[in-house]
């Protein structure tokens, strides 16, 4: 099972992106669940989401407290929560951020870090600093736990082509460094 | 003293903070009628957008400076109505105010509102109205205009849908219920809304109610900077009139005489982007006919009501 | 501090940094301005204040960056700047 | 000094209510408790019950005002039945959580449908998991006295919760009787002013009343809550004292029991038909029966320990429920104790029975029949899983 | 033919509803039960959902809608939560001893104060002896299966009794899951229509919908409506059989058991919390720890038979409530539970927990603490008076 | 068809033994309303004295024709629509109606009547008013009048006392919900009420709203040969007036030129007995004030409400 | 005859004998009366009917003696007298 | 203990001279309860109300089904009910009539019969026709459990001095006849 927490602000499509990645998962004939930490998501107050993937049916229905990937759609977010708390050895960080994965500062357990220059594309492509759809395209690439063609395919059904389009430059565009 | 004095002196007894949206007109009303009425105040918030956004607070801080609390959503005026049966029993004077949504006013408090009316319960009610549920992510009301798209009123890809009802005229019900001070507000006119909380703190005896009309930015579609100038285009268009009765003596505040057309206020917001013009015309159509109500009654004046006319 | 209550109590104010929130930033010219005050009447978040001197000045560490100041303002006083990264 | 009057129950109970002093009711009127309200506005026009009253559209708004009332810290009294009850669930509920010591007669009635306005505590016992204390009583000096206490206990610094006393409707509310009624001196003496100094509105010392809370903080204020229900197993006890002291009356605190102590069998139950019970008992005492009465009077909290007591060394027992839960196919207060005995030390047999609904009277004969059929029961070592209903058999009236 | 898809609770329980063609609809939003509301009229816009619709000023509106609604003839849906709950309860009340077959999912919140929006069961559980049937469910398929269920259960000629689903508000609610939907056709031929034979307003056969009815002829009604309860025990058992047939799952009907045959020790609980149950009992299991799953699913009626058979010949259990029962300082659950076994042959040992409140989340961790404290507690022979409280150690979020 | 011949030729859907009092003039009208509505008709008794005195039923029987139930005291409307939207669900159309007092109108079910009203629910709703709480022996409502002794407003020995508020204006208030139909109606004009009642049934949508004022022999204390000649008075001293609404177009249907003293009226009623002169001159004045503001409706007449007036 | 509900539900019409409660008793003078119909449109119970020969006559089963049709009638046609000791 | 059941109709009194009758036993130091049968007491419905005297505290708070004493306060209910139902040995009647006791049917169980003018007495001191006043003042007369005087200053204290003289006229004027 796999585990991952997303870190986002109200209005920027966190718990739909969980969403996606589930929706994704279970296209492929997987299982997975994803939890909202329900509170009021008021434009620009925190949001964090959960998901969970498996290839078997997935039983506990609780947030996420040890995540083998760690999403952040705002770097600003990182001085207002610890993203990092409880993450696993081995983990997975993704991060919206216009600067190379080696810019960014995590714990030794995260092994795997991305970046991708979401607020840019998304503006570029849909006038919008809308960073959901393309955190999903650097979450593909850099963990590979979801194809991305099914990303693709639940995000055009929901927001159409254009939006289906970030999701593919994302993926292609999005930095890895792993150490 | 000016509004503006009162506005540039007067203590905020709203936390600095609160979670409400960017460019948010219903927190500008909130903490202009609460520097109006002062520290010597209870504020009833029940739940919606300010319960919310933390004017009641978190956990165990709280979210505003006066004694603050969280009605039920269908309860503010008979809580406050014990709130002020309490402070007489104690000998004590203050302030005993709701700030409430429409929904809990207009439809899930009304009956409790409307028995302290007629019971003379000395409180302040104060209605803002952004026309729907906003805080469970836009439902309608009764207070929703009609053709307004809404979560529960949703319009097809061909654009018809949207509420089939027009608004419940809820202010001018409440004048019906013979009341001391009854007005109606707007977030564009400031000066008028700190003169009408003025005049509701002057009521010696019974409850004193005011109705703001507050276009929500989130829920209705409108950006932050265009807050003010649409909340003014419903009073320009006469679409919600700004008035005051004593009673039965009813007087615009602010007077309209060249309306601009009510689809030049509906035209900028987006839960009314499907309407077209026939949808708009009937708009306009209430419009009218409850202005030219509203113009019979403020011509009657004061006249009607003296006793023995 | 708050006391220890049996049932749910708050004291002290809770108050969200809401100047973070902020993409744009006012900028007020104060040769423009004509001390009318109106920014001051409709800034929802109460950040504008009158100072000794009549004049306006905001306060950025709740400004929300609404644009409503700038909106209302009838001398254009006020400016909407993009907010600089943090 | 007291005096010696005959009153009907809602007349006990409006004296109860005016004798200690409530700031602020707030009341609506409904059968069978619409009396307690009239008495109440004619003691207040009198000039005998100065206070703050209001007279509401519903038990909504009633209930409503008296949690705002007592959010500032004065002392709240109204009473109601059955529909009334159920229309002020939302604020009913919320009253509790917020530790307000509001003093509620309920005059139980039967709930619709069937549409009834007659008796049963089918309203209150319904409602016995919504924080308020509950106490149910047998008589109207029991009304009078209890209605007093009950101030007292919930106004308690280690208790702060509304309570509930509750009579059944028109066999206590509209039966008069003898009953001794206190002067006020002596009643001052025993019920000092309330003044609330934990949660209050008021601009002296501004506070938040509820704001939006965590889960953790929930459960704090929750065991909070409910150390509070424990608390007032000892507070009922230490007002009965009290008022046992002063003005010769105990009620026997969380339980009474009527000659139990040699007994075999124990009828278990609450309410009016405590009187009947006790006749009967005495009967079959005559005839050597050795039974006893255990009566609940405190059913929250529930005085789970004091039953198990009383229980303890009998053959077994009976319970006569004036109420149903649906679900269960048994009373509800069957069920209460049987889920408090799971943990006593030994398993007695016992009979369930429901009986007296919608105004039904429990005559002498039937629950004559409930003791026989107890003791069948009980010396076959039978538990009932199912209750009997108690049914008198059709006669012209 | 059914078609996968990833749906949050809410939206499977709209699609249930949608799928049981509702010929009525009446419902007010309140977190976190809105989004069900929102996905019927949008199903209802999209012209996928044919009925008639009443978007209501308050909840006591929506019930009383339904009441109306369900007294000719029609079939009747809404959903609600906590407060909502509260405000409708003088006709919730009514509709069940009016024998109305009302389908209403409960999205269980926390009651006020203090103020909150998040999860647990306090809101139904408090007000299980209103007269309804109440299921308890675990996932989002479960809501939708039992969801669709609950209309052939409810209209039953046996039972014609109103019926709640209840499901965790947000664990369940706005957790989306892969969830399976079936076709239109294959529901069509589950559930047939619905058309009321017993009480009815219709011009054509006047009749009187509840006149003043004497206590006697009350009492039979109650029987009736109890005995219905009863039989609903069967009626859930044969749906679920009938939908594991035609659907290819079962839910267990009443109850669930899971890895119970050989288990020496069991875990009861309700909700969403028995998925993590599952895990940790799995865990256990790998480490020889012979314990089992008893989810409760049917609370009313209440499933006293199969609790008992499930237990009979275990060491012990232990009870994970996520609400509390005030004066009883247990949760409701341990409480029914108790009683229930009082009756059975053998005693015990139990162990009671309270935890999850307010929308506190029950993790892994907590939940095998659960069980690791159940064991010591039956190991020992004790049975718990009080709940031990599920609390998670302190730590940033 | 006469009113006479409506009444003297349709059926009584009424039970023709109900236990009301001797002469009660609120069994008067639910007879000549039932008539009018006829058999294909669904009517809701809420508790109060026409339910306690039988019109549903006891044990197995029923007090009428038509199919008949008790609605809660509060929901009567709402329980209304859900059996509209029922029939609607089946196809089917008959009279839904409510013959309600004003307890469970004006007071503990004004918010499902509202909620209705603005929803458009098709549902004709009467609201019989007695001033008061009669069925639970007579406390005071919202609709009571000022000064009136009730049980829950008692009077002293030396007269003072009596409620101390106006009662609620309610059929205003109702037709300021923008109803296509609302009336008020009186028992001693059973002509006017036989129309008011068939021009309810013709609304094709939303709710029509009768309120029908109602003297109650036994609280009010009248001798019951007095029930009508009082009722008239009720009438011709313009305390009750005579109207109906289409929208807000008021007219009356009863012009009362020449009214006689609300002292005539008022002295005939026990439960006013102890009103001095000031204090009558107090409803003589709410009389005239409300009476003058209704005077002004008519004259808009229809031109305040036509579209584009 | 009731069918057996399992719910609360009345059938078939229950009727109060309330011809039993009077005290006083209508007469009707037909020669006085104009057939205005003014009793039968106020009679409370409506136990006033129009026959075929458009003459009204008052039925005595449930009338309860109120008196209105007396008092209402402007041809003064009814009286009331007092109900002989049954 | 005795236990007496009253039939009267709505708006004669009929509860409240139950209670008179407790009263006047408890102003004598003894116990009493009385309970009015549950009804819609509407004007001209059959009414019953139940009293109980003792001299020790009265626990049953039941309805009366064996009646010691029964009290008609009018003689056509006599046709609606049958007062007679469950009447114990011994028994008393009181029934409101011009007529005398003699004249009276009843079962042979019923051993005293007392008949009192209730109406006409009531009309000449009131000018209305309340029997309940009267009824009390034969009951007395007729069985003796309570003492007159207590009955009067009740009556008095409750309607004054006019309805108080029902009392003792109909005291003086009852007809018995023991049988
Ligand atoms: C009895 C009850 N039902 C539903 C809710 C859920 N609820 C909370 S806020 C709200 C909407 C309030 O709307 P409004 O008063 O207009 O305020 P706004 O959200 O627009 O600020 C609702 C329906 C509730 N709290 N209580
Ligand atoms: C929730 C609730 N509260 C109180 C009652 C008790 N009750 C029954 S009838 C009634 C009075 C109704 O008054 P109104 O509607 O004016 O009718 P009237 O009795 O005057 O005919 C009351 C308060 C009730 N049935 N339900
Ligand atoms: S931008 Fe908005 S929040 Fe900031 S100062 Fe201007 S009006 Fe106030
Ligand atoms: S609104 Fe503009 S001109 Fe007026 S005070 Fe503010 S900045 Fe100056
Ligand atoms: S006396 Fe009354 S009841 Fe009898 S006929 Fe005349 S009006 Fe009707
Ligand atoms: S009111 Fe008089 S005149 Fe007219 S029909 Fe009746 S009896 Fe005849």
């Amino acid at each position: 099972m796999k585990e991952i927490r997303l870190h986002g602000r109200g209005g920027m499509g966190t718990v739909k992106a969980a969403e996606v990645i589930v929706h994704a998962m279970v296209a492929q004939g997987g299982f997975g669940n994803s939890i909202p930490f329900f509170g009021f998501e008021r434009q620009g107050a925190p949001v964090t989401s959960f998901i969970r993937l498996d290839a078997k049916p997935i039983r506990p229905k609780t947030q996420v407290y040890e995540p083998d990937c760690i999403i952040v759609l705002d770097r600003s977010l990182q001085t207002a929560v610890d993203v990092f708390v409880g993450v696993r050895e081995n983990a997975f960080l993704i991060v919206n951020s216009a600067e190379p994965p080696e810019s960014i500062e995590a714990p030794k357990r995260v092994t795997t870090i991305a970046t991708v220059d979401a607020n840019e594309i998304s503006i570029r492509k849909i006038g919008k600093p809308i960073p959901n759809t393309a955190m999903l395209g650097a979450f593909v690439k850099c963990t590979g736990w979801v194809e991305i063609d099914a990303v693709v395919d639940k995000v055009a059904a929901l927001w159409g082509d254009a939006n289906a389009s970030i999701v593919r430059e994302a993926y292609d565009s999005t930095l890895i460094l792993r150490r | 003293m000016t509004a503006l004095d009162t506005l540039a002196t007067r203590e905020d007894q709203i936390s600095p903070g609160i979670s409400a949206c960017v460019g948010c007109n219903v927190e500008l009303t909130l903490r202009t009628v609460l520097k109006v009425l002062g520290p010597n105040t209870i504020l009833a918030i029940p739940p919606g957008c300010m319960g919310g956004v933390g004017v009641v607070g978190w956990d165990k801080m709280s979210g505003a400076k006066v004694p603050v609390f969280f009605p039920l959503l269908d309860n503010s005026a008979s809580m406050l109505a014990g709130i002020r049966l309490g402070l007489k029993a104690r000998g004590r004077e203050a302030n005993v105010v709701a700030f409430a949504g429409d929904g809990a006013t207009v439809d899930a408090g009304f009956q409790a509102l409307s028995g302290a009316a007629e019971r003379g319960d000395k409180i302040i009610y104060i209605c803002y109205d952004n026309e729907g549920y906003m805080n469970t992510g836009y439902q309608r009301s009764s207070s929703t205009s009609k053709g307004s798209w809404t979560s529960t009123t949703p319009v097809s890809k061909e654009g018809s849908g949207g509420k089939p009802q027009h608004r419940k005229d809820f202010p001018l019900i409440m004048a019906m219920h013979d009341l001391p001070y009854v007005a109606t507000a707007s977030p564009a006119y400031i000066p008028d809304l700190v003169k009408k909380v003025e005049r509701a703190m002057e009521v010696k005896e019974g409850l004193a109610y005011i109705h703001i009309y507050n276009p929500c930015l989130t829920g209705w579609g409108i950006k932050s900077d265009d807050s003010i100038a649409i909340s003014r285009l419903s009073v320009q268009s006469r679409f919600f009139p700004l008035w005051e009765a004593h009673g039965r003596r009813l007087q615009f505040t602010v007077r309209v005489p060249k309306p601009v057309p009510v689809a030049d206020y509906v035209r900028r917001i987006g839960k009314f982007r499907h309407l077209d013009e026939a949808r708009i015309a009937e708009l306009q159509a209430i419009t009218d006919e409850r202005y030219s109500f509203l113009e019979a009654m403020d011509r009657m004046g004061g006249g009607a009501n003296a006793p023995g006319a | 501090m708050s006391k220890e209550y049996i049932g749910p109590v708050g004291e002290g104010l809770y108050a969200v940094r809401t100047g973070d929130w902020r993409t744009r930033r006012p900028l007020m010219d104060q040769k423009t301005c004509r001390r009318c005050g109106i920014c001051l009447m409709y800034c929802p978040v109460n950040a504008i204040s009158r100072g000794a001197d009549e004049a306006y000045s905001i306060g950025l560490e709740y400004c929300k960056g609404c644009g409503v100041c700038a909106a209302e303002c009838p001398a254009k006083a006020i400016a909407m700047e993009k907010e600089g990264a943090k | 000094m007291s005096r010696v009057d005959v009153l009907n129950g809602n007349l006990a109970a409006a004296h109860a209510a005016r004798l200690s002093r409530p700031e602020v009711i707030a009341a609506y009127p409904i059968t069978p408790q619409t009396p307690v309200v009239e008495y109440l506005t004619q003691f207040h026009a009198d000039g005998s019950l100065p206070c703050q009253m209001s007279e509401v559209e519903s038990e909504h708004s009633a209930m409503s005002i008296l949690t705002g009332a007592s959010l500032t810290g004065v002392r709240c009294y109204t009473a109601t039945s059955s529909q009334g009850l159920a229309l002020m669930y939302e604020p009913y509920f919320r009253a509790s959580t917020l530790r307000l010591p509001i003093v509620m007669n309920i005059v139980n009635r039967e709930m619709i449908s069937p549409q009834t306005v007659w008796g049963g505590p089918q309203d209150s016992m319904t409602l016995r998991d919504a924080g308020w204390l509950q106490i149910y009583v047998e008589d109207n000096q029991e009304i009078l006295d209890t209605t007093i206490q009950a101030f007292k206990v919930a106004e308690s610094a280690e208790v702060l919760l509304p309570i509930n006393v509750c009579y059944d409707g028109f066999y206590l509310s509209h039966m008069t009787e003898r009953v001794e009624i206190p002067s006020q001196e002596e009643v001052d003496a025993f019920l000092p002013p309330y003044r609330s100094r934990h949660i209050i509105l008021d601009p002296e010392t501004p506070m938040a009343v509820d704001p939006l809370t965590n889960g953790r903080l929930l459960m704090e204020y929750r065991r909070k809550h409910m150390a509070a229900q424990q608390a007032a197993l000892v507070a009922i006890e230490k007002a009965d004292a009290e008022y046992a002291r002063r003005f010769g009356r105990s009620w026997g605190g969380v339980i009474d029991e009527y000659r139990t102590e040699d007994a075999e069998y124990l009828m278990v139950s609450l309410g009016s038909v405590c009187g009947a019970l006790r006749e009967c008992i005495d009967d079959a005492r005559a005839r050597g029966v050795r039974v006893g009465l255990l009566k609940i009077r405190s059913l929250r909290p529930f005085p789970r320990a004091r039953v198990i007591e009383a229980l303890a060394g009998k053959k077994g027992f009976g319970v006569i429920d004036r109420n149903v839960s649906f679900g269960t196919n048994t009373g509800i207060l069957f069920q209460e104790i049987r889920a408090a005995l799971y943990s006593a030390g030994s398993r007695y047999p016992a009979a369930s029975f429901i009986g007296g609904l919608g105004g039904e009277d429990l005559t002498l004969e039937i629950v004559a029949g409930a003791i026989k059929s107890t003791i069948e029961t009980v010396d076959a070592g039978k538990i009932d899983n199912e209750a009997s209903w108690l049914v008198r058999p059709e006669r012209k009236a």
